[in-house]
């Protein structure tokens, strides 16, 4: 019973997924919908809005440079995690 | 029609890998006893994440989304500005998972997980 | 049981002893290493790179710094409360920048009107971008090292044996 | 420079400033917690400006960076985003002011002090996130603080509950990422209006992604949300945790996943879509089956914090059948519940937790007598548990009220009857803490009441219950636009 449960389950979901993925916009498809979104402007405007060439550093630096803050505040989440968890482990410190 | 299936997931094989590594992931996330390897199986998953994602980014015949003079075709940049930010988290999940690690083998003195939960058991009756 | 024994002694011998090949080899590496860090730093916004890849690789260099020379050396001079420094400073820049925005009467984070820009593809450009991609550079470094320290510490009991 | 616009970014970044510099403060915590206390009030007035202006003229937008929507992120504080921040602020305030004056249960105090603020201020990120990767960013923030508030208590069973919850929450996190991939792929869009407005044309082209991205949204959030039978990790996690952490896991983290996953259905994909798929009826089914189980496992619980652990599992089973029942009073009964409990859960473990400090036991057969030795103490107790029994005049009885009106609204009168057994099951499970407290013979004499300072928060949340029971108008109409909301 305990090997069969995984076994069932993972069927079950890369059956659901296999089957997602046929159904999925075929792969390097300049027309996909994903696309169609955001990406042009990015692209188009970046250098004057930004002064960046580099599209990547001008999307996570300043469009979305909220969500860079957040990833920042990971960083600082974990290694205060770390050092407050680790702490009790010393008694001299 | 199931040919017709096969062609579509063969053109979408960079798809159909990072799923097969997600599964392999969660079936090691399962079946795996060792911390460890329980870590290991969550980075595979998150990496499997993070192929997907930037393969959705991907365009017949793209660059890299660096405005160069003379470059006029680029890949979707967006996937991969987002994929930073998931590394970075992954990475602070698995920090603090390690540290977690250690302190569990300090307590306990096995990173077997069926061995922690029996002692714990044992201590709490 | 023989074997077993030397290959003990020779594990303990190689924790404590000082490795000239390693020495002068990092001594001659690292600055080039951290260089390099610095490079992917600072053009961040005109090649691939930026601020976590440039502090991972000059976080890297410190790690290898003080595998190298003993750890305790390396305590001394890189010790827990600098990195958290780091940490913290490199976040606060970064609120501090958003703030600027603020400042000026226009949203959090803005970086257009009220950062310079310079002129694409430069290397003083892109106003915000860079000082940003620094202080998270510093932040990375920081973060790096003092998770190292940090696990090299918990994993040992109070009289620092691994 | 200040405006009420830029209020909803500052509510945010105020708690992250404070938390980078409460580290620092390690030689003079003095300030270190007149800096976290100053930050939690500073925001909590925030909150109260916010919500009083989305009353007044409606949803606030605030675009980060000065980018519009489609390319920069934008916070959307709309009622249901004012409401939640409001009660998110006050509760933790209430949880700030009792983690700096309670007896110390952490070693690295002011690291504490930095995780707590970091997940309030991810609280507030997610709820008022109008990007969803964004709120992706902000629910790995609070996931990551949220275990490491279980773990800084540093005793055998908080870490290996804290690195269990860890590896689900991952895995919930992957789920979540994995959806937003999904969704993404076939939207090209980022912020959760504009996705509704891709996926009203994509979503019959791509069927089978919308519903897959669905599911593993629901499980990931639901994982982190402890629907139940993804709720294994929640009893542990939160009977381990220090005393604050657990007021703050089990009053507010819980049900702020809640709320993330009703704004991403009704601002990503629209109520229509949302419940078009099968999701509902699985919803309404786990939710049932969460209030059952968690009544029936808290009535053989002899642990008292294990006890209100598992009323939590059967509390997050009421939010999301109120949810799921989706007639506009069930939905008002879910949202005023998301208060309501926060307000008791939090009276409860603070309470419990003082208890547990001053006397010692932890379990409910040791309590003899405990109610004579601590009357205020016992007093709040008694008033949380009758309200989490949802005897009248207190706020327990409003929200269950209105679920239970909301089920026969929406013409599931089994689910009444489900509110009403499930009321009698937890008067089960709460009396005897009460009866062993008041009616027992009086066995530690030793035992005396803590400070003043320590007793300020309790009876604060005990008048918030008495007040809320008998006067309930005073948060209604942001209730009400958030019910339209969803039902819309």
């Amino acid at each position: 019973m305990k090997k069969v449960l995984p076994v069932l389950v993972l069927a079950a979901i890369g059956m659901l997924l296999v089957l997602t993925v046929a159904e999925m916009p075929t792969f390097g498809d300049g027309q996909a919908p994903a696309h169609r979104g955001v990406m042009d402007k990015y692209l188009r405007d970046s250098a004057q809005d930004t002064g960046a060439i580099n599209t990547i550093a001008a999307i996570i630096l300043d469009y979305r440079a909220y969500d860079t803050l957040g990833e920042a505040t990971v960083l600082f989440v974990a290694v205060l995690a770390v050092s407050a968890a680790l702490y009790q482990g010393e008694h001299h410190a | 029609m199931s040919m017709e299936i096969l062609e579509r997931l063969y053109g979408n094989i960079y798809y159909l890998t990072s799923v097969i590594l997600f599964v392999i992931g969660f079936h090691t996330m399962l079946t795996h006893r060792n911390l460890i390897k329980k870590l290991m199986a969550l980075n595979i998953m998150d990496t499997a994440i993070f192929l997907f994602f930037v393969a959705i980014g991907y365009r017949q015949g793209g660059q890299a989304p660096i405005l160069l003079p003379g470059v006029t075709s680029f890949v979707n940049p967006v996937p991969s500005a987002l994929i930073l930010t998931g590394i970075v988290i992954s990475v602070s999940f698995t920090a603090f998972a390690l540290a977690l690690v250690v302190l569990l083998y300090k307590h306990y003195g096995t990173l077997d997980s069926d061995e922690i939960i029996a002692i714990r058991g044992k201590k709490h009756v | 049981m023989w074997l077993f024994w030397q290959f003990r002694r020779l594990c303990t011998k190689v924790n404590t002893m000082h490795d000239m090949v390693l020495e002068v080899v990092n001594r001659l590496l690292l600055p080039f290493i951290q260089l390099f860090g610095m490079y992917i730093l600072f053009h961040g916004h005109l090649s691939p790179g930026g601020g976590f890849s440039g502090g991972a690789v000059i976080g890297a260099s410190l790690i290898l710094y003080s595998l190298t020379f003993r750890f305790a050396r390396v305590k001394h001079r890189l010790d827990h409360d600098t990195s958290v420094f780091f940490e913290a400073a490199g976040a606060l820049i970064y609120v501090a920048i958003g703030f600027v925005g603020l400042f000026f009467g226009y949203n959090f984070l803005t970086n257009r009107g009220v950062f310079p820009l310079g002129v694409p593809g430069q290397l003083w450009s892109s106003g915000m971008i860079l000082i940003i991609t620094l202080a998270l550079g510093a932040k990375v470094s920081g973060t790096i090292l003092s998770l190292f320290q940090e696990l090299l510490e918990g994993g040992s009991d109070e009289h620092g044996n691994p | 420079m200040f405006s009420l616009t830029h209020a909803p970014i500052l509510m945010v970044v105020i708690l992250l400033t404070a938390a980078f510099i409460v580290p620092l403060l390690r030689k003079h915590l003095l300030v270190a917690k007149a800096l976290f206390l100053g930050a939690g009030l500073l925001v909590t007035i925030l909150s109260f400006l916010v919500a009083w202006n989305v009353l007044e003229n409606g949803t606030m937008v605030y675009n980060v960076g000065g980018w519009a929507a489609p390319h920069g992120i934008a916070l959307v504080v709309d009622a249901f985003a004012a409401y939640v921040s409001l009660v998110i602020s006050v509760i933790s305030l209430v949880i700030f002011w009792f983690a700096v004056f309670a007896p110390r249960e952490v070693k690295h105090e002011v690291g504490y002090y930095a995780l707590i603020l970091l997940l309030t201020a991810a609280m507030h990120g997610i709820v008022m996130a109008g990007d969803i990767f964004n709120l992706f960013v902000f629910v790995e923030i609070s996931s990551l603080a949220a275990v490491a508030i279980i773990a800084v208590k540093g005793t055998k069973e908080s870490i290996e509950a804290s690195f269990r919850y860890l590896i689900l929450s991952a895995l919930g996190s992957g789920g979540l990422l994995f959806s937003i991939a999904l969704l993404f792929m076939v939207t090209g869009h980022l912020n959760m209006d504009l996705m509704r407005q891709t996926l009203e044309v994509t979503a019959g082209q791509y069927p089978l992604n919308v519903l897959t991205a669905l599911a593993f949204m629901v499980v990931g959030l639901g994982v982190k949300s402890a629907l139940f039978p993804l709720h294994i990790w929640l009893p542990d996690a939160h009977a381990n945790a220090p005393t604050a952490s657990s007021a703050l896991l089990s009053g507010l983290v819980v049900k702020v996943y809640i709320v993330a996953l009703m704004r991403i259905a009704y601002m990503t994909l629209g109520m229509e879509l949302f419940y078009l798929l099968p999701i509902r009826q699985i919803l309404l089914v786990m939710a049932s089956l969460a209030i059952v189980a968690g009544s029936v496992f808290a009535i053989v619980q002899d642990n008292i914090k294990r006890l209100l652990a598992f009323s939590t599992v059967a509390q997050v089973g009421y939010i999301f059948l109120g949810f799921s029942l989706l007639s506009a009073r069930a939905v008002e009964g879910a949202v005023w519940h998301i208060l309501i409990h926060a307000i008791m859960k939090t009276l409860l473990f603070l309470a419990v937790g003082v208890v547990i400090h001053q006397s010692g036991y932890k379990k409910i057969s040791q309590l003899h007598g405990l109610g004579r030795r601590m009357p205020l103490t016992f007093a709040c107790i008694t008033l949380g548990a009758l309200s989490m029994v949802g005897i009248p005049g207190t706020a327990g009885f409003i929200s269950k009220l209105y679920l239970a009106l909301g089920a026969l609204d929406a013409g599931q009168a089994i689910f009444a009857v489900l509110i009403l057994l499930s009321s009698l099951l937890s008067a089960v499970y709460y009396f005897p803490l009460i009866i062993t407290a008041y009616f027992g013979h009086d066995a530690s004499p030793t035992v005396v009441e803590p400070s003043l300072a320590v007793q300020l928060p309790l009876v604060v949340l005990a008048i918030a219950v008495l007040f809320y029971g008998l006067m309930p108008s005073i948060l209604l109409p942001l209730v009400r636009q958030t019910a339209l909301l969803i039902t819309r």
